[in-house]
């Protein structure tokens, strides 16, 4: 699969190819359209349902309360259109925070000018949203309060359980977007006593084109899609079996793994942090480090920007990503670091090193040898790095 | 992002960079928020620039023209100079991706405030 | 892949191998996420734009008229919802037919709780619109008409170029869902003057959970799903990289093969439809046989219901479908069937039995074998056939 | 659809079909709107139920139940046979896919039906 220097997982992973083994039937000998009649469609229902429960698995939660999506994308969607669709007649308010996936921004940023109120609580330095800001901004006419559980880009991670409780308090419905966290990290859904909740297969080493919207049974919310009665009625669309497979085994998968990929992941991304501090002056941790997923880590690198830093590296080999404005097709750079605090240089600045189950200890060694001289020389052309 | 061969050329093997002490015009273009900044150093003798240099912060396109614009002056005098467009720069370099043409634009204004940087203080 | 005695290709249809080989790399070696900055992601991104190209090919589109989706369902959903969405300050008003798949029916009727208008054209008893009720239909608050080109159950093929025309005549975009023709049959967008359509991948042997919808550039719509600006800020969320390429691969075989389809398949629904004739007394055929897709044959046995034979057929290994309530999750029979004015009694009797690119002759002659005596047995059971 | 292996058995192997031509009672239940009608056909000695048949136009869950309804009353006095409900029919069946509970019920009404149409009679 040629990942020695892939550091980019939160990005996308690659299929698990004991996933793919797992989907490849489907193309073939069961492609059946399971709605049909015969008795080999029927067993593909039953797959279907088998993969929900890896799934219910990986979330602590009931198999009836996962619904199939198209991925974490459309399962943002789902959750937010579906509630606000559904309660606009009891409330018009929205509270979400500043450094939530795009996903949950645009869609939000629509319903703001469709009549909807939202609220985009801050965060302090560190990425954290601050309980007390949800407790204030929580009015009567609040009907949806959705925020992420880990953040794609610096790995923070909320309090999504006291944020809930705060919000089931005033008897306000709490989504969290857990594509991140799900898969990584324990997700359990009664403990943190969560309404909804997205997670993407192509972050857990699944297929892409697919994801699920966790949904209490008791929690009612409009379709998005219309059509056929699948899904219970909620996403219609003849369902993507192989996808339906892959996400469960992947999950499965998850399940197995995660504590081994912790335990594996941590020293070798806290030796990346280091090494990075020592060998490279004037850098920034972004992000949390206590409360952080295990496997990101988001550092600004001043007076370069992260492009270029990028564009050396992959010529070396190496995959990263950057919040830099220049690596992605907006002209801003990214919304979450700068919500932190850091300047728009700094942001673009900053590069995320993101890792996985394939990423191995002398990968990162390699990476920590080839970084500090591209930042010496990138700063050696800066007409800020030598002014200090 | 996909640059021509010729960019990553330029961005990689990039020479013309640093300060030029004895500079005689100086010009400073961009906006570090908006993540291109670029210095355009100029040397000038008898109206004609005998060596130039830049600094910049910013991404492969803005290093790369970058690079280029200063090839493409250095030797020139300053009037040629002066008619150096943002299009050329890009065009020398077998094109840049449509997000990234503001590059070649800042090269083109760098040098221009070089010169006029330059004439001031004549 | 075990497809002697399959017949509902309508349904859906088994993934080529020589797509599924196209595919795999896609979940190993080529898994980037195509937004990434490094080479091997760009390389990814390059690849998406050959397939839009074959599947424009396919349609004889432009390449930037072309934006992947879900499937078929997801397709539909954006062509009404985006247009209805964009020009509801110009008028509500949405005219489609009797016998729309469920992906157009049940978003029109979604829209009409909302506030819209949607007028359902009836269809003559082989399944044809009339151009002329399209004509008395329009009116000033018109703003779209959706009519499919091959309906699924009967195969019948609507006049789109003429209903088009019509629309346009009167500033109205039109939208036809061409899940079933396309890949099937020649469609070229130019020549039918279509402002959009709909098409779905796993109907043309390639993989599921991908569609695709056609829209011609200067037709402007809303976005459904947000997020990022994947598709040109149309469909948000990171690319289905494997079900894009697949539907590529797809288009690029149906060019290819099409023709010889029709040539060989063609004769062998004819003798089917011959035999049943022949062998069966008191049986109906559904649909226009002079506008029908070469692959479709529904038929009405008269005094039987449809699930019962599904089931007696399935016991010999053969797969169809039926327009019967019962073998569907409805109590209603197929409202295509009851569009044609068949009584209910005959819609539940009614049998698809819908060809494709792995049917052989002999297959089919062992349908006709086996068919008969099951009908036989079925009606002797029956309390109508013996009343006759 | 997802049948137990029961009701395919009763489905498949279904003997208890056919006009019953000196039946006693005969109850005629359902509509063919619906998709499911059915026939029962009852011989009634010493207010014992020596003999039944159905006619059934339906689906599979029908069919089955129809059948099955038929072994269960066989041999049944009438007051027995009464007391059928559609629950046992589908137990006997091993179950019923949710939305063909309602063909189990047929069962029974035609039961009810055919015995009150003999008691008509009488
Ligand atoms: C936090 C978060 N939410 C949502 C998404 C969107 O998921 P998908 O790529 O499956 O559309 C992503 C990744 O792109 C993500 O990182
Ligand atoms: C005519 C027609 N339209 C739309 C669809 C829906 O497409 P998909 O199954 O890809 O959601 C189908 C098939 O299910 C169809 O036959």
């Amino acid at each position: 699969m040629n990942l020695k220097y892939y550091f980019d997982y939160n990005s996308t992973t690659p299929t698990d190819p004991r996933v793919v083994k797992e989907i490849i039937p489907y193309f073939g000998t069961k492609f059946f359209n399971p709605s049909s009649f015969y008795r080999k469609a029927g067993e593909i229902s039953i797959d279907i349902e088998n993969s929900r429960e890896r799934v219910a698995k990986l979330l602590n939660a009931e198999p009836n309360e996962i619904f199939f999506t198209s991925g974490g994308t459309e399962s943002n969607n789902l959750a937010i259109f579906g509630i606000t669709l559904k309660l606009k007649e009891k409330g018009n308010h929205i509270i979400t925070s500043k450094i939530e996936h795009s996903a949950v921004l645009n869609t939000c940023k629509y319903l703001s000018k469709k009549g909807f109120e939202v609220t985009y609580l801050p965060v302090d330095k560190y990425g954290l949203v601050n309980p007390d800001d949800l407790k204030k901004e929580i009015k009567d006419t609040t009907i949806l309060v959705t925020i992420m559980h880990a953040n794609n880009e610096i790995g923070t991670i909320q309090p999504v359980k006291e944020l809930s409780e705060i919000a089931h308090k005033r008897g306000i419905l709490f989504h969290t977007d857990a594509v991140q966290s799900a898969g990584k990290m324990k997700v359990d859904v009664k403990e943190l006593d969560i309404d909804m909740l997205s997670i993407s297969s192509h972050k857990i080493y699944g297929p892409k084109g697919m994801g699920v919207l966790f949904k209490k049974k008791r929690v009612k919310i409009n379709p998005m899609i219309f059509g056929g009665a699948h899904e219970k009625g909620l996403r219609a669309g003849t369902e993507n079996v192989p996808g339906i497979i892959g996400i469960g085994k992947a999950a499965e998968l998850a399940i197995l793994e995660m504590d081994e990929n912790e335990k594996r992941l941590k020293p070798i991304r806290d030796k990346i942090e280091k090494g990075i501090i020592e060998t490279i002056p004037d850098v920034i941790i972004n992000g949390n480090t206590d409360k952080r997923l295990y496997n990101t880590l988001n550092v600004s690198i001043r007076y370069i920007e992260g492009e270029s830093i990028l564009a050396f590296l992959d010529n070396q080999g190496f995959a990263l990503s950057s919040g830099s404005a220049c690596s992605s097709k907006s002209l801003e750079p990214s919304h979450v670091l700068l919500a932190l605090g850091l300047k728009h240089e700094e942001a673009h600045g900053s590069l995320r090193i993101s890792l996985g189950k394939y990423n191995k200890k002398e990968d990162a060694d390699k990476l920590l040898e080839v970084l500090p001289p591209i930042v010496e020389k990138l700063r050696s052309m800066s007409p800020f790095w030598k002014k200090k | 992002m996909l640059y021509s061969k010729k960019v990553m050329e330029y961005f990689q093997n990039t020479k013309n960079y640093g300060k030029l002490e004895d500079a005689d015009g100086i010009g400073k273009v961009g906006n570090p928020r908006c993540g291109d900044v670029m210095w355009i150093y100029i040397k000038v003798k008898d109206n004609k620039i005998i060596d130039a240099k830049y600094e910049t912060f910013g991404c492969v396109a803005a290093i790369a023209t970058s690079s280029m614009a200063i090839d493409m002056i250095k030797g020139k005098n300053i009037d040629e100079a002066l008619r150096l467009t943002n299009k050329a720069v890009a065009e020398a370099l077998d094109g840049l991706p449509p997000e990234k043409l503001h590059c070649s634009l800042l090269a083109e204004k760098g040098i221009k405030a070089a010169i006029e940087d330059y004439k001031s203080k004549k």
